[in-house]
């Protein structure tokens, strides 16, 4: 019942009656935003390095320019997201909370393994209807960890990984560039041209360069850390004459309650 | 209809989408048709110059979009029939007889589309500036300004609103201009295509305009000062034609 | 997954291409499965394939590359085809895709360079002009829905001019100075235009020859229908070569400390 | 095929449905009744799939009464038109949803006006000056446009309905023979001639 | 003929100095029937919080009943006005719910908040259908006619409008846009939400 | 069953559809037929234009797949479509006025297309259905109309023109035509019009109204229409039925374009847009009483409330 106070847990599949007699009365249901995407991530000697471009996608139109792909999961694990948009973005946000009340029930610094089976499940549980690519990387007590996690559950392990429609451009950089043991600067900078590879040869990938660097002792969030795109001058100013719009009624609603105090006369209390 | 004449042959599709716009606007005494040069499919960029926009003649210039095979091919057939017609009448055919002869060219074609959408830019034989746009099976019409391609709803109502003044209420004891000068139209396409690059992918990397006079056209002077200019004029009929080059993003 | 990128995202048909044996794209959909992209599945598909071809101009000419792979859908069927092929004295063309349509190809080319030689008329063909014939009898071949299966980069230089130009089963043509086929189009080009662009006049022949190898070594490392043999055509105003097999030299170290895909550590 | 009308004119609204019920390719009965009265001052005419259509109509129809006899007052019709919105679309979340089509007209006794909700079976709902269903919309709506009064007497606003019915007939390959016309005023509900 | 098209319309909302304004076009249809030419899309929130819920119009009145309801209870619970930022989460995350069996809504966000400085801060937001947020620092739009939107709004947008120019930037901007899609129009109307006021006024659009 | 007649028939569309992919075949599409001229040389009109047909098993199924016959959106190669247009007959001669609307998808690819095709001084086509097919065999008609005229001295016959129309489209039927028309004019017989489709149907009559607002017109114009209109008053009613459609119908809009014939031929009355229709009505042309047209404009201050005088007395 819609009007109950507390909604259960999980997903409400009341619409789903009605939106497959929709279906069958010949109007086919629009697909959720899924989005291209380059999302890298990579190891380095003192731990890892993710990276994301910023272009959100509906079809052909872009439709968030900077958005943001790499998602908090805990301190010192990260999580980049490709594929259905808002699955990525909730996925990371329940694994991220289950993460913080794991550590509080533990007591200990989550490690990354345990992100990553928490979503291998889920994702495995939902067969794949979750939408959600992600490219998993952390340090933990055992050491720096990097893991992609497919949508229908399957993960891999490796020490340079991509995703995204940009995948293939990123993973060749890596496959030309990438060496074991590289230090934090030449990490930095194999990552950004690998998302820049993404973002100048994939059309799903654009505008700005994310990277996340984390080492046992920090993590550093290097949001919009290249901004290759910036939109160049317009050649004309567009504000218009004021009174350039025919309008038909107006209404204003006050959002200040004007009050007057008038002194109806008499002593005032005595207070005392 | 019974499949044993060509069975193995049902599922091939023979065409393809290159992504891209094209736009033009017909001035008084000049044309702009312009296009961005990236061909795309799917997802990849194939190059990032491929001209939409081909000069036909000193003051016809046609710009195609949709399918690139099948615009390339329909731009060399355009051309083919005005070499003919300029051997048998030693000139260059007029406008709007090229306008006619690419609806019947594309109508010909009625029953096995040229997926390409056609935008005719260029001077009239009365000297005004004009624009004719088609459907691939040729339907057309003369109009003041068109875009087309994979960004022409978002660049179309943009024009709708700058070049037309749809929906401006003039201000009070004045009235819009019929037609805007060349810098101000320069503008708006430049503008239109850097904006076309930011919302929709398949746009950008570089940007040709050309630009057609007609005979002692007076707009020709507001050019100077307009860099990356090239004249690319093959006859001394008084028509003129320039092409000007621009970088898009190329994300 | 699918990991092909217009597919990307989307669980993959079983039903429909159990092992991705289409070297060439599938022509690409993006959005919803309309009645104009079920056209797009192929039932006349090649058979035996060669992948991608890598190609880039540089200073003195234009070079390109291509494996000694012949697939047999997965099967590595044929180990020591040859898919680059000189036409003439100033081109070379480089073909993906069903390798009998490209070896039809090649037939109808000697036998045009044939004509031409036996007309004697002090013309000789060069690259522009055998990409404009080819061009026009792929374009042909699609207009009667009997498509070559191919897609096809001719590389040359004739007259001091260098010239690169791409040609496919549907007729579409473009160039660039630098270009790629099949998955090479996906993987090798990034990298390609990183090295290329903007330096086709400063890159010497060891240098696009180091470019080159690097992408092969690439795509031999991600293209699963490729093989670690590969040969190089280089053609300056001197002429044509088309090199020796070369062998790819490869490392698969990094493997030996991977355990698992998990949670395993031992 | 099915078509009712409905239009608001100066203190009234008047509610018309068609009285066909068929099956298939065959009339079963030509004196069925589609207008239900809900309360002593609210209309409401369905069409759609038979069967849904007189369960839904009976199912609101005694809910409105339980209202009322449990407040000892009707819902007004705005109130009335906007439960019955809600049931609708949450009909169409079960797993047998109803498919019906209504309009639902009513005189407020509190302001004196007559409201008139024009109600499909997705769940929309807008209120309208005059309304249609089925295939005579598409004939009476630019008719209405051009023809409606919203301060028009009972008489004119019946001679308004009458053009709409007449062009409908006129122009609609199997139009329906008889319409139910009723209206609802200050009075409460009657049944008019046309 | 997709769902999203069923009733058409389109929702747009720009920031400008100090200000937000959302606007939307009139028209509920009937797939190419018009039926209504004052169906209100845009609803308010609380007094400096407007939403705009273009798509099938059953849900366009399901989903404002909801959230009213959820709004309600959250001031009612937290003894507060509920926050543009807040809000937004909380319309993602309802529509996020229905994950597998979505709301046609696409809902666009428009509200002023106070900093603690006692400055204002123009807050706008839009998700696709199943709640994955959008913030953007200059427009959002949504509806049958987002891309003409997007286009118009790319070239006529600048930043720091004052609201009286804002409102003629997003008014341009709304009516140019659909009058190029055949199911959004029948009108306009436009809320232009400043610190102190809300200002809507209803546009003279085309009417065909 | 069917498919076997069809085969082996010479009379179906599927037969033409091999007699024109044989033609195809032998000449590609450099025919002296495709009037303009080829190289300028080229003679007109000898026979019907050929036309290039894919060579599937079945070319009718190709087309529908890949260009969007108004039943499928996604399609990417849009064609044009339209529309809302009518003609009647009265006493006055034949009044003719369409909407300028074409839409591909929903997307409003113009608001200025000239749905009005000018045959003729006497003689005008209108335009609903695939854009392009009513412009080229319109045009075409207007080719064969003159060469009537020059072969017989006299002008051809509304009823004659419309009847060769309606052979030229029917011997494509079925091969994915789409095109609803109205071929007006006036000839010895008075004022004439005659309805064409891509079907082959072929109507005389008194009143059409054809495309996807023809309800919303026809509401409009069956409630107006007598024989003995004035030519102002039917001129109203033309232009009052269009913008009912254009404001009603997704599809159609932007402006009316009205054309009156009479006897000494067709003359153009006007153009007027929809939306100031709407707003301010057609301004000062006869048969207009100047007032707005649309409802909003019109009932604008008028209320159905009903407060009864003791209410408000009190």
């Amino acid at each position: 019942m819609a009007s109950s106070i507390h909604s259960g847990p999980g997903f409400d599949f009341s619409n789903e009656i009605r939106n497959n007699f929709m279906a069958e009365k010949g109007l086919p249901l629009p697909k959720a935003t899924s989005t291209g995407t380059t999302i890298v991530g990579c190891l380095f000697k003192d731990g890892i390095v993710l990276g994301a471009d910023t272009r959100a996608t509906e079809g052909p139109i872009v439709a968030d320019k900077n958005c943001e792909k790499i998602h908090y999961i805990t301190e010192s694990i990260r999580c980049c997201g490709a594929g259905t948009a808002a699955d990525t973005e909730f996925t990371t946000a329940l694994i991220s909370s289950n993460m913080e009340l794991h550590a509080l029930s533990t007591g200990r610094k989550p490690r990354v393994v345990t992100a990553m089976t928490m979503l291998k499940q889920m994702l495995f549980r939902y067969q794949g209807h979750i939408g959600a690519a992600l490219v998993l990387g952390g340090v933990d007590a055992t050491g720096p960890h990097l893991f992609t996690i497919h949508p229908h559950g399957s993960t891999d392990k490796l020490p340079y990984v991509t995703m995204g429609s940009g995948s293939l451009a990123a993973m060749a950089v890596f496959e030309s560039a990438w060496r074991p043991d590289m230090d934090r600067e030449s990490a930095l900078t194999l990552v950004k041209s690998a998302i820049s590879a993404g973002i100048f040869n994939d059309l799903g990938s654009g505008s700005n360069v994310d990277a996340c660097i984390i080492t046992a002792s920090s993590t550093e969030m290097l949001r919009n850390v290249e901004m290759p795109n910036e939109r160049v001058q317009k050649e004309r100013d567009y504000k218009f004459r004021r009174g350039t719009t025919a309008w038909a009624k107006e209404s204003v609603r006050d959002l200040v309650v004007s009050e007057t105090v008038q002194w109806v006369g008499g002593e005032a209390m005595d207070t005392t | 209809m019974p499949s044993i004449e060509q069975p193995q042959q049902r599922q091939f599709n023979p065409y393809s989408e290159n992504g891209g716009t094209i736009l033009a606007i017909a001035g008084a005494d000049f044309s702009v048709i312009a296009g961005d040069t990236r061909q795309s499919e799917g997802y990849s960029i194939q190059t990032r110059y491929a001209p939409k926009v081909f000069r036909l003649t000193d003051r016809a210039v046609l710009a195609v979009n949709g399918f690139a095979a099948d615009g390339n091919m329909f731009v060399k057939k355009v051309r083919q029939r005005l070499e003919w017609y300029r051997h048998a009448h030693a000139k260059d055919m007029p406008l709007r007889a090229i306008a006619r002869l690419i609806q019947t060219m594309l109508y010909a074609r009625r029953f096995f589309p040229f997926y390409v959408y056609n935008i005719l830019g260029g001077i009239e034989e009365d000297g005004t500036g004009a624009v004719y746009s088609f459907d691939p099976v040729g339907s057309y019409e003369r109009e003041a300004c068109r875009a087309a391609g994979a960004a022409q709803s978002l660049v179309q109502p943009f024009l709708d609103n700058q070049i037309y003044f749809k929906n401006q209420l003039p201000a009070p004891g004045t009235s819009h201009p019929a037609h805007l000068p060349l810098s101000t139209v320069l503008s708006l396409v430049i503008d239109s295509f850097t904006s076309a690059t930011e919302r929709h992918i398949e746009v950008g990397d570089g940007l040709e305009i050309y630009i057609v006079f007609s005979k002692g056209s007076t707009s020709l002077q507001g050019l100077a000062s307009v860099r990356g200019l090239q004249e690319v004029t093959t006859t001394d009929d008084g028509e003129r034609v320039f092409v000007i080059r621009r970088e898009l993003k190329k994300d | 997954m699918d990991h092909f990128p217009t597919n990307w995202g989307r669980p993959r048909n079983d039903a429909y291409d159990a092992y991705g044996t289409y070297p060439i794209a599938q022509r690409p959909y993006n959005g919803p499965k309309d009645a104009f992209a079920q056209g797009i599945q192929h039932t006349q598909q090649p058979i035996v394939t060669g992948t991608s071809v890598l190609a880039l101009k540089y200073k003195d000419g234009v070079m390109l590359a291509a494996d000694n792979l012949a697939s047999y859908g997965s099967l590595a069927r044929f180990k020591d085809i040859q898919r680059l092929q000189a036409i003439g004295a100033h081109t070379v063309i480089g073909a993906g895709g069903d390798m009998s349509d490209f070896q039809y190809i090649q037939a109808m080319l000697d036998e045009l360079i044939i004509d031409e030689f036996t007309a004697q008329d002090g013309h000789t063909l060069g690259p522009a002009e055998i990409h404009e014939y080819l061009a026009q009898v792929m374009y042909a071949r699609r207009s009667k829905m009997n498509p070559l299966w191919n897609a096809i980069l001719v590389g040359g230089v004739k007259d001091g001019k260098r010239f690169l130009s791409f040609v496919d089963l549907l007729g579409t043509t473009y160039s660039a100075s630098t270009l790629a086929t099949g998955y090479g189009a996906h993987i090798a080009l990034p990298l390609l235009r990183t090295a290329v662009e903007g330096k086709e006049d400063i890159l010497n022949e060891e240098e696009a020859h180091k470019i080159l190898e690097q992408s092969m070594k690439v795509l031999y490392y991600r293209d699963a229908r490729s093989i670690d043999k590969y040969q190089v055509a280089t053609i300056t105003a001197e002429g044509v070569s088309i090199s020796e097999t070369r062998h790819l030299e490869t490392s698969w170290s990094f493997a030996e400390g991977i355990r698992g895909y998990g949670a395993q550590t031992q | 095929m099915e078509t009712s009308f409905a239009i608001t004119g100066k203190g009234y609204v008047i509610v018309a449905a068609d009285t066909t019920a068929a099956r298939s390719i065959v009339k079963m009965k030509v004196d069925e009744d589609k207008i239900k009265t809900l309360s002593p001052h609210l209309l409401m005419a369905y069409s759609g799939e038979p069967g849904d259509t007189v369960q839904f109509a009976e199912y609101v129809e005694r809910n409105i009464r339980l209202y009322q006899i449990r407040n000892l007052y009707p819902l007004r019709p705005s109130a009335a038109a906007s439960w019955i919105r809600r049931s609708l679309a949450e009909s169409l979340r079960s797993r047998k949803p109803y498919s019906v089509n209504l309009l639902v007209g009513g005189y407020d006794t509190a302001t004196h006006t007559p409201h008139l909700y024009w109600v499909d079976y997705f769940g929309t709902m807008t209120e309208v000056p005059f309304g249609a269903h089925g295939y005579g919309s598409y004939f009476a709506l630019s008719l209405l446009d051009r023809y409606h009064n919203p301060e028009a007497s009972l008489e004119e606003g019946l001679a308004t309905l009458r053009r709409a019915i007449d062009e409908v007939s006129k122009r609609l390959v199997v139009s329906p023979g008889t319409y139910k016309v009723k209206v609802v005023d200050k009075d409460g509900v009657r049944e008019v001639e046309l | 003929m997709s769902i999203m098209e069923y009733n058409g319309g389109s929702v747009v909302a720009m920031v400008g100095k100090d200000c937000v304004a959302i606007a939307s076009d009139l028209r509920l249809g009937n797939q190419a029937l018009g039926i209504s030419s004052n169906f209100q899309k845009i609803f308010p929130v609380t007094d400096r919080i407007y939403l705009g819920l273009p798509g099938l119009a059953t849900d366009v009145t399901t989903l404002r009943e909801r959230f009213r309801f959820r709004v309600n209870m959250y001031t009612i619970k937290e003894e507060r006005e509920i926050e543009p930022e807040t809000f937004a989460h909380l319309v993602s995350s309802t529509l996020y719910e229905h994950r597998f069996g979505p709301y046609f809504i696409e809902p666009v966000i428009a509200g002023i908040s106070k900093t603690p400085s006692g400055g204002v801060k123009p807050f706008i937001a839009a998700t696709d259908l199943i709640g994955c947020l959008n913030f953007a620092k200059d427009f959002v739009v949504a509806g049958t006619a987002s891309s003409k939107l997007f286009g118009v709004a790319e070239g006529l947008w600048e930043p720091d409008l004052e609201p009286e120019d804002l409102f003629e930037t997003i008014s341009q901007t709304l009516l140019n846009a659909v009058d190029r899609d055949a199911y959004s129009g029948w009108g306009g109307i436009v809320h232009v939400i400043t610190k102190d006021k809300v200002v809507t006024r209803t546009l003279k659009g085309r009417m065909d | 069953m069917n498919s076997f007649a069809e085969r082996f028939s010479t009379t179906t569309a599927a037969s033409h559809m091999r007699n024109a992919q044989k033609l195809a075949e032998e000449d590609d599409e450099f025919d002296g037929t495709m009037w303009g001229s080829s190289a300028g040389f080229g003679s007109i009109a000898k026979g019907v234009p050929s036309f290039t047909v894919p060579a599937v098993a079945d070319p009718t199924a190709f087309l529908r797949l890949h260009t969007d016959d108004h039943a499928d959106p996604s399609c990417r190669i849009k064609i044009q479509h339209g529309t809302t247009t009518l003609a009647f007959r009265f006493q006055g001669g034949v009044i003719v006025a369409v909407d300028s609307r074409a839409t591909a998808g929903s997307y409003i690819a113009s608001g200025t297309v000239k749905k009005v095709i000018e045959i003729n001084p006497y003689l005008l086509g209108t335009m609903a259905g695939g854009a392009a097919d009513c412009q080229y065999w319109e045009t075409y008609l207007g080719m064969h109309c003159r060469l009537h005229e020059l072969r017989n001295r006299e002008r051809i016959s509304v009823s004659a023109a419309s009847k060769y129309l309606s052979n030229l489209v029917y011997s494509y039927k079925g091969m994915g035509l789409s095109m609803g028309t109205m071929i007006c004019g006036w000839d010895k017989t008075g004022p004439a019009v005659f309805y064409v489709d891509s079907d082959g149907t072929r109507l005389k009559g008194d009143l059409f109204s054809v495309g996807s607002g023809s309800t919303f017109a026809y509401g409009v114009l069956d409630q107006g229409y007598r024989w003995d209109l004035t030519d102002e008053e039917a001129q109203e009613l033309g232009r009052r039925s269009i913008y009912a459609a254009g404001h009603r119908d997704a599809f159609s809009g932007n402006s009316c374009n009205l054309y009156h014939v009479k006897e000494d031929g067709w003359k153009f009355i006007g153009n007027y847009d929809i939306s100031k229709l709407h707003y301010d009505g057609p301004g000062n042309v006869p048969g207009s009483d100047g007032r707005p047209y649309g409802y909003d404009i019109r009932v604008e201050g008028l209320s159905s409330t009903n407060a009864p005088e003791v209410a408000a007395a009190a």
